[in-house]
């Protein structure tokens, strides 16, 4: 399955990946508009690890086993059979935060607002998930490492 | 002819669920079947709380969607209970005298509530926490009760006193230890949580425990060890489980606490395996078998069973204690050895708390590895603790960092970073360069 | 004045006239790992053509007599893979004796010219007499040891990396801007020849020296140091370091260590790391 | 000291647009932007500000806006407000105005007076879409004649013949050191050049050793004053070695790279302690003459056992058809001249903007000098400095030159945006830095990608240009002077240029 | 210098040469004349620090029959043209020609573009106000008038006893062909080989440069050429050939021969202390360098150079003050050498008695029946 791969080797901490996860899980998804305008901000599901001079993004790694899944009590995190993607039904959601126990990559953010937790969601079908299509330096893909002539294929040493 | 399914799972809840989604993913044809002493779609038995506290309604409470066992072709046996396993035959005996013939068995039966030896249980208005019928009638119950005792300060009993509370009953916890969730954290939480308590108005007893039951037909009150008398007009009774073991011993199985099984959770039978509240397994922190009565562990050993039965080689791997609850607003989570503080055995402490911000963090350490954790407060990314301590990482050059509360992978050295990341990054666009 | 008819074209002075190594053999003599060449009327290129086919051939010790000023001497050794070579070198070795050398030992009897060590990278090189101009410029590694005097600018932008530190011992004196730019690297300057009374010859030593030490002996004025510079008394350490490489200097000469010893060693050290960091408006 | 200098640049922030993401202060390297939490508003900080516009660039809701400062003092053509402002900052710190990039002065680019020709009715343009357009161009000395054998196996030849390098366009990059620009930057170059099979120069900053295997095929190699990173391995792993003697932005001074930007890799690859200051003395101290030049290019002929073009690069100044006469005669096999327009990371202003002589004439001159004394031949000319687009390209090579070389344009490709400020070592886009948290942001990925982008479309441009001008080989417009012209220039310029004025 | 007018404006004047070069220079102390082959030989040694575009001897000592007579070798260029009639009608005019000959030369050698070459032995006839002139000044001016108004004559030697032998190719080559190790012994033997960076194929572009019995063999480029020649020029010389060998033959005739400082004051004129240094010495030494630095400011050579300057009785050597261009002199009873390289004294003269590096700036000075030479060691290597 296609996945964001993160090289950390060219972010740059620029943060908008950030921003762009903010505005495309908003309502108008309009930037202007989801941080000025918006009653409710939208939380973005990525973190930016960043300690000087190394930063990278973090989001759900998506995981082909995923330890979330497993410990979630409610059934609000599945993986979606047809894509494999790991899916979070925020209606099924009591906010026990198993996951984010279990999560290796702290890929599971708590969402202080409404007690329950957030997730990427890989933009939900966009052919490149804002954080990748909006970051300006190649430091996310969207590949699947698999397939061939897919990313992991060749690093570039 | 009796039915005869390759595939036969006892139990209906997370550990069955994880060996039928795993079977599902290696055999999509074998045939499958669930049986079930609760006459119910599979529910998650965790919510129970969330139900009575009234966040979730009962639609909610289904683990899988309607469909689940049309969608995976399981032939769900609802309603009646397995009595007896025939091992050699490979049959099991329903209540209803139905034979199910089997080719693989997962014994998934669960945990049973612990009752104690007191006179008057047979009163009404007594009841376990334990499946959803014992919910259902303590809400029942609950339009003409006022105040309520909660016998057990363990993580199911605090959980229910704090539903309780929130459903407006004046609440009373009595608690055996000196502490409220002794097994399970340490003393400073404990102080944490009974304070807590006991500012949202929860009476918290310890060192104690109930002694006599008083009423009529019905709970009116009880009397304490100390002499102390309580009256109340619901009891509910959360001591705890203990692994429901009558099928296996019947059928021969070894059983210590649990059923015994081993990293493929296997029993001691050809073709029977084990997993979740009723199962024993191997702590590879503690480094002895006990049972881990968890959800995550239930359906990762419902996984393993499940993939073994379809003729896979999955062993359990790193496996131990883990607990995520919140009580109120206080988030508290635990792995490993949360309360063992014995630092003769080379275990080295690390704690901070921060009491007006009821932030608390305590990692246990053994030869520089984190064995046990325990956060309270800030809880975000604690899974990254828990990834440390799965990949034993020696920890040791920042320990200082574990109290950062925006701790994350950035406060990791670069190459144990990279070594816990590198499934899913790209290094080497730029050469490395690196000192080493 | 006359204009330009006819155009004189372009004459390589380096290769015109240089015989193909075949014809070369009459030169050369080699026995099994040992070979004699006399390199009386051999141009640059053919004495170098020379050198790299009698150690493809396996020799390693090699002697060239009648050496009258052949340029890059050793040189071309370092595109023979594996050639650990000793070279002895009889006459006067031409300039850039052993530029780019990497790892072979070469040996004069005789004095060498300009550039002897041109941006070095390992080996030895001995000169059993002086040595002119840029000795052991740019050097990187390895040692040079010279038997007597030094010209102008001796190891000029000499540097070091790491535990790659090249030695340069000179056992008489030297002209001026003696280790100029030196970015690294120990030069030890002997003056073995110096009466009591007189001072080293070098003005402006030192001058842009940023890293690296010159020990030196004998008398040195502060007149005589460039502005980046400080002149001060030598520690037990550094008398460790001019122990053994005085002690060394003495063994390929045939000297007494102690004798050199006995003289009164001083280091030159640069004032800064960074002699022109202020310079500059930003 | 309190500072009495204007700032250069206005930052203007358009508030309604601001979403304080802080993306603009996390760009900039110089502190230009600061998030005030206590009023949660942006603030700029104009007295920093280079104008590199990388917060105009990456602001996400095109709030920013980086202008030259409105603020003057009086119009002055003679104290301009450069020279004021350069004059203020020499009071204030006793220091050698530093300067980056080329020479900004209004010299005239001769380029911009120099028109290429087109075929019309007499003969044919040709179609580079669809037919054959030939750029590949050789680099090295050429014999007077070949000798050849008629054999049995057919024609051999007998001569012996000097190493050339072959290139798939005749264009390379230009000397750029891994210490100059960054690792990124650099690695870019060596990628781009790679992919389009053509050069990269190492500048005198050594050739990182993983990178040898990988991308010595492309390397130009420099032995250069300072002589880092240079040893045999270095030079033989290359495709051509190259001895700096001068660069167009500061002919005749030495080079000097500050202690901070020589990194824990930067001092390895120049074999010299990190954080020591890195100096290129003025001179090579084995060149203080002609006859010793060439004692070093056939030293490093030696070293490399002939197997390597020796390539040697000067700066473009007065006698320097004279001097390229000299360097071939001396043995060079390549001569790269670079004009007074050339690049720099960091020169002092005065040189930068003062010395040297413009490209164009230089070349004009070094290719008729060669060609009077028969020995254009034995060399290739390699024109560098200040090339803009595929025209000027064109144009020098029409004039004489075999290839050029481009800098500012590369680093341009990759984001530089000329702000002139390459010596701080501050480079908001990552190009000429050596802190890694600005280098990285040059994915070498994508900045070679673009490089080579840019080098495909000037491939493009080029043939277009030659199929315009029937011609569809690149040897036969090299040199061919007939298809310039000159416009606005005065008689004694289309001399030097050897080009006739436009409708002659 | 009489009667030459500047030309116009420097726009047009050509560029300095620009060259660089292998030197060589042997003398006997004790006026013993001795055959060729030594600098011959020497100058083989160094071939690689020319190329090929020039090589010339001056050798002194070597007409002992007309000792008495200006020796003027004059280089005719196109044969074609009748100028040799012309140069002759010229020399009748103004001197008495005691003979004249075509320079012997060797058919075998075949060099680029050879010029034909003449010699004739002459003394003054001045005429009217010519006799106030020395006969030095007197062949001076004329030899200037056929340089620089006789197109394709080139007078390029003019000394008494002596001559210079150049042309386009190697030394050894012009030896060769001018048969100069058969032909002649001299007591002083200079040589150079030229690797110029421009002017190329131009016979009269090699050096020695001479003017009367003075001759320069130089290497190196001087950067403030055009502050020395305008100097110069101011003192009536004019620069024709636009070499920097041009400019120092000049000043060395200027300070010399006009002015009759010693070389060893010259060398610090060519070559003055550094500040630092005059700074550091006695107050009489310090005037006088300081003096020195005043007045003759113009003619401080900077840049990179080796020169080896010869006349009758005295050769001499002398470097840049930083000494950018090498030198080293050897000695050998009485035979001093300098030369650009040590291999090339010791390719013929394996056995010396000295070899030393002066100091820059230290010139090495020979002269007859003297050790003078010996002093420049001090501070040498």
């Amino acid at each position: 399955m296609e996945r964001i791969l993160i090289k950390p080797e060219v972010c740059i901490g620029c943060h908008l990946c950030e921003i762009w996860c903010v505005v495309a899980h908003s309502q108008t998804k309009d930037i202007i508009k989801a941080f000025l305008h918006e009653k409710v901000k939208a939380s973005a599901r990525v973190i930016v690890e960043e300690k000087l001079p190394v930063t990278f993004a973090l989001q759900c790694r998506h995981c082909a086993e995923p330890d979330c899944v497993f410990a979630c009590i409610s059934g609000a995190l599945y993986m979606d059979a047809a894509s494999g993607r790991i899916v979070h039904d925020s209606e099924k959601c009591v906010g026990c935060y198993s996951c984010v126990l279990v999560c290796p990559y702290g890929g599971i953010i708590i969402d202080r607002e409404n007690k329950k937790v957030i997730k990427c969601d890989l933009c939900q079908g966009l052919e490149n998930p804002y954080c990748v299509s909006r970051c300006p330096n190649g430091a996310l893909v969207y590949a699947d490492p698999e397939k061939k002539g897919g990313v992991m294929d060749e690093p570039n040493v | 002819m009796n039915p005869t399914f390759d595939y036969a799972v006892i139990g209906n809840s997370a550990g069955s669920m994880g060996c039928i989604e795993m079977l599902r993913s290696l055999d999509g044809r074998g045939s499958i079947a669930l049986i079930s002493e609760e006459a119910r779609h599979v529910y998650s038995r965790a919510l129970l709380p969330y139900y009575l506290v009234g966040k979730i309604d009962l639609e909610k409470m289904y683990y899988r969607p309607p469909d689940f066992y049309e969608q995976n072709r399981v032939t769900a046996i609802l309603g009646q209970k397995a009595v007896q396993i025939d091992p050699d035959k490979k049959e099991a005996l329903l209540a209803n005298q139905e034979r199910i013939a089997y080719g693989k068995l997962l014994l998934a039966t669960g945990g049973q509530p612990l009752i104690p030896p007191i006179n008057g249980l047979d009163k009404k208005k007594i009841f376990t926490f334990l499946n959803m019928n014992d919910v259902l009638e303590i809400e029942k119950a609950l339009v003409n009760s006022r105040r309520v005792v909660v016998l057990g300060g363990g993580v199911i009993g605090l959980m229910a006193a704090e539903a309780l509370s929130k459903r407006g009953l004046k609440v009373y916890v009595i608690e055996l230890a000196g502490r409220v969730l002794a097994p399970v954290v340490d003393e400073a939480v404990s102080q944490l949580l009974e304070a807590l308590f006991r500012e949202n108005g929860v009476e918290i007893i310890t060192k104690n425990t109930i002694a006599e039951i008083n009423g009529g037909s019905s709970v009116t009150g009880v009397v304490l060890t100390d002499g102390t008398e309580i009256p109340c007009d619901m009891l509910v009774l959360a001591m705890g489980v203990a692994p429901r073991v009558e099928l296996a011993s019947q059928a021969g199985l070894k059983i210590d606490r649990g059923i015994l099984v081993n990293g493929r959770m296997e029993t001691s039978q050809a073709d029977i395996y084990a997993c979740g509240d009723c199962a024993q397994v191997y702590d590879t922190v503690a480094g002895v078998s006990k049972v881990i009565p968890l959800w995550p562990n239930a359906y990762l050993g419902g996984r393993i069973a499940g993939s073994n039965m379809a003729g896979g080689g999955r062993e359990s791997g790193w496996t131990t204690n883990m607990n995520s609850m919140h009580f109120f607003d206080l988030y508290l989570i635990t792995a490993g050895l949360n309360v063992s503080t014995d630092e003769s055995v080379g275990l080295v402490n690390l704690v901070r708390l921060v009491k007006e911000q009821k932030y608390y963090r305590k990692f246990i350490l053994r030869e520089g590895r984190i064995v046990g954790l325990i956060l309270a407060g800030k809880i975000s990314r604690a899974g990254i603790f828990v990834n440390l301590m799965r990949s034993r990482a020696d920890v040791s050059p920042f320990t200082g960092d574990l109290f950062n509360e925006d701790f994350g992978y950035w406060s990791i050295p670069e190459k144990l970073r990279w070594e816990l990341l590198k499934e899913h990054i790209i290094l080497g666009v730029v050469d490395g360069n690196d000192r080493t | 004045m006359a204009g330009l008819a006819l155009k004189a074209g372009l004459r390589d002075i380096f290769l015109e006239g240089s015989r193909h190594v075949s014809e070369l053999g009459g030169y050369a003599t080699i026995s099994g790992s040992e070979a004699w060449i006399d390199a009386l009327n051999l141009r640059h290129k053919e004495l170098n053509d020379l050198l790299r086919e009698v150690a493809s051939q396996g020799a390693r010790d090699i002697t060239v007599r009648n050496v009258f000023g052949q340029r890059y001497i050793g040189t071309r050794l370092t595109t023979v893979p594996g050639s650990d070579v000793n070279l002895k070198i009889y006459g006067t070795a031409g300039n850039d004796l052993g530029a780019f050398l990497n790892g072979q030992r070469l040996t004069v009897y005789g004095n060498a010219q300009d550039g002897v060590g041109n941006t070095m990278n390992d080996g030895e090189i001995v000169v059993h007499g002086k040595a002119g101009d840029v000795a052991a410029m740019s050097m990187r590694g390895g040692k040079i040891f010279i038997r007597n005097n030094v010209g102008y600018r001796t190891a000029i932008h000499m540097k070091q990396y790491n535990d790659k530190v090249p030695v340069l011992v000179i056992g008489g004196t030297a002209q001026d801007f003696f280790g100029e730019y030196m970015a690294g690297g120990i030069v030890i300057l002997l003056g073995l020849a110096l009466s009591r009374d007189k001072n080293h010859n070098a003005s402006y030593i030192g001058t842009g020296m940023h890293g690296g030490v010159i020990f030196v002996r004998g008398n040195i004025e502060k007149s005589q140091l460039g502005k980046d510079v400080g002149i001060y008394e030598t520690d037990d350490r550094d008398l460790e370091i001019i122990r053994q490489y005085s002690g060394e200097f003495a063994q390929r000469f045939d000297l007494n260590t102690e004798d050199i010893l006995q003289g009164h060693f001083r280091k030159i050290l640069p004032l800064s790391k960074r002699p022109y960091g202020s310079i500059y408006a930003y | 000291m309190y500072s009495y200098l204007l700032p250069e640049f206005a930052i203007e922030r358009k508030t309604e647009r601001c979403i304080k993401c802080r993306v603009c202060e996390r760009q900039c390297p110089l502190g230009g932007h600061k998030y005030d939490p206590d009023l949660d508003a942006m603030f700029s900080c104009e007295e920093v500000c280079v104008g590199c516009q990388r917060c105009a660039v990456f602001c996400p809701t095109g709030a920013l806006c980086v202008r030259p400062h409105p603020s003057q003092y009086k119009l002055n053509f003679s104290w301009t407000r450069e020279k004021l402002q350069d004059l203020k900052k020499q009071a204030e710190t006793g220091g050698v105005i530093l300067a980056g990039s080329g020479n900004d002065k209004p010299y005239k680019v001769y380029w911009d007076h120099l028109v290429l020709n087109a075929s019309q009715v007499t003969n044919p343009s040709i179609d580079p879409l669809r037919e054959p357009m030939e750029l590949k161009t050789f680099l090295g000395k050429k014999p007077d004649s070949l000798e050849i054998d008629l054999s049995e196996e057919g024609f051999e030849i007998k001569s012996e013949l000097n190493p050339n390098k072959m290139i798939e366009l005749p264009v390379a990059f230009s000397a750029m050191s891994y210490g100059a620009i960054s690792y990124q930057a650099f690695l870019s170059l060596a990628m781009a050049a790679r992919e389009v099979g053509t050069l990269f120069n190492t500048g005198e900053g050594g050739l990182p050793l993983e990178m040898r295997e990988k991308y010595g095929g492309n390397a130009v190699v420099q032995c250069a004053s300072g002589r880092f990173g240079v040893d045999s391995e270095y030079f033989n792993c290359a495709s051509i070695v190259e001895i700096k003697i001068g660069q167009g932005a500061k002919p005749g001074i030495g080079g000097h790279l500050p202690g901070e930007k020589v990194s824990f890799n930067v001092a390895r690859n120049r074999m010299i302690p990190e954080g020591s200051d890195a100096l290129s003395p003025a001179p090579q101290h084995d060149i203080y003459s002609i006859e010793d030049l060439s004692m070093l290019i056939y030293a490093l002929k030696e070293v490399t056992n002939y197997t390597k073009p020796i390539s040697v690069k000067i700066a473009a100044v007065n006698h320097v058809a004279a001097i390229a006469s000299g360097i071939v005669r001396a043995g060079a096999d390549i001569i790269a001249i670079d004009g007074i327009r050339g690049g720099t990371g960091s020169a002092p202003k005065i040189i930068r903007d003062n010395i040297g002589i413009p490209l164009e004439l230089a070349l004009a001159a070094v290719d008729k000098r060669l060609r009077d004394e028969g020995i254009r031949n034995k060399c290739s000319v390699i024109a560098a400095g200040g090339f803009r687009c595929s025209g000027d390209v064109l144009k020098a090579i029409a004039l004489g030159a075999d290839a050029v070389y481009i800098g500012t344009s590369a680093l341009v490709a990759m984001g530089c945006t000329l702000c002139q400020k390459c010596y701080t070592g501050k480079c908001a886009w990552g190009v000429c830095t050596q802190d890694p948290y600005l280098a990285k942001r040059l994915n070498p990925e994508i900045a070679s990608a673009k490089l080579v982008n840019m080098l495909r479309s000037w491939e493009h441009e080029i043939k277009e240009m030659l199929g315009g001008m029937g011609i569809n080989a690149i040897e036969s417009i090299r040199g061919n002077r007939d298809h310039l012209r000159g416009v606005g220039l005065e008689g004694w310029e289309l001399d030097v240029l050897g080009v006739k004025g436009a409708g002659e | 210098m009489i009667g030459l007018e500047r030309k116009s404006s420097e726009r047009y004047l050509p560029d300095q040469g620009r060259e660089a070069c292998g030197l060589f220079g042997v003398m006997n102390t004790s006026g013993k004349r001795f055959p060729g082959n030594i600098a011959i030989s020497a100058i083989k040694n160094i071939k690689v620090r020319g190329n090929g575009l020039g090589g010339g001897f001056a050798v002194y000592g070597i007409y002992p029959d007309y000792k008495d007579y200006y020796a003027l070798h004059i280089m005719f260029e196109n044969k074609k043209r009748d100028v040799k009639t012309t140069v002759e009608k010229y020399l009748t005019e103004n001197f008495n020609v005691a003979y004249d000959e075509q320079i012997p030369t060797n058919p075998q050698v075949s060099l680029f573009h050879p010029p034909l070459v003449w010699r004739y032995f002459v003394t003054p006839e001045k005429k009217g106000d010519e006799r106030n002139f020395s006969d030095d000044e007197f062949v001076v001016d004329k030899v200037m008038h056929i340089n620089t108004s006789i197109d394709d004559a080139y007078v390029f030697s003019s000394g008494k006893n002596m001559g210079v032998f150049k042309g386009v190719g190697f030394p050894d080559e012009i030896a060769d062909y001018f048969l100069l190790d058969k032909l002649y012994e001299g007591y002083i033997w200079t040589v150079h080989s030229r690797f110029p960076t421009n002017t190329p194929g131009w016979w009269g572009g090699a050096h020695p440069f001479s003017i009367l019995d003075w001759t320069v063999v130089h290497n190196g480029e001087i950067s403030s050429y055009g502050t020395n020649r305008r100097f110069l020029e101011m003192y009536g010389y004019y620069c024709t050939l636009f070499t920097d060998t041009e400019v120092m033959a000049y000043a060395v005739d200027f300070l010399m021969r006009r002015q009759g400082l010693p070389i060893e004051v010259v060398s610090k004129i060519f070559a003055p202390p550094m500040w630092d240094a005059i700074d550091q010495m006695r107050e009489k030494e310090k005037h006088l360098n300081t003096t020195l630095r005043m007045v003759y400011g113009p003619l401080l050579l900077n840049g990179p150079f080796t020169v080896i300057v010869a006349r009758h009785n005295e050769m001499f050597g002398i470097t840049d003050r930083i000494r950018l261009r090498p030198i080293t002199a050897g000695a050998k009873d009485d035979l001093v050498y300098l030369s650009s390289e040590e291999a090339a004294i010791r390719s013929v003269a394996p056995d010396l008695d000295f070899a030393w590096t002066p100091h820059g700036g230290n010139p090495v000075v020979v002269r007859m029946n003297s050790t003078d030479h010996l002093l420049s060691m001090d501070n040498s290597i």
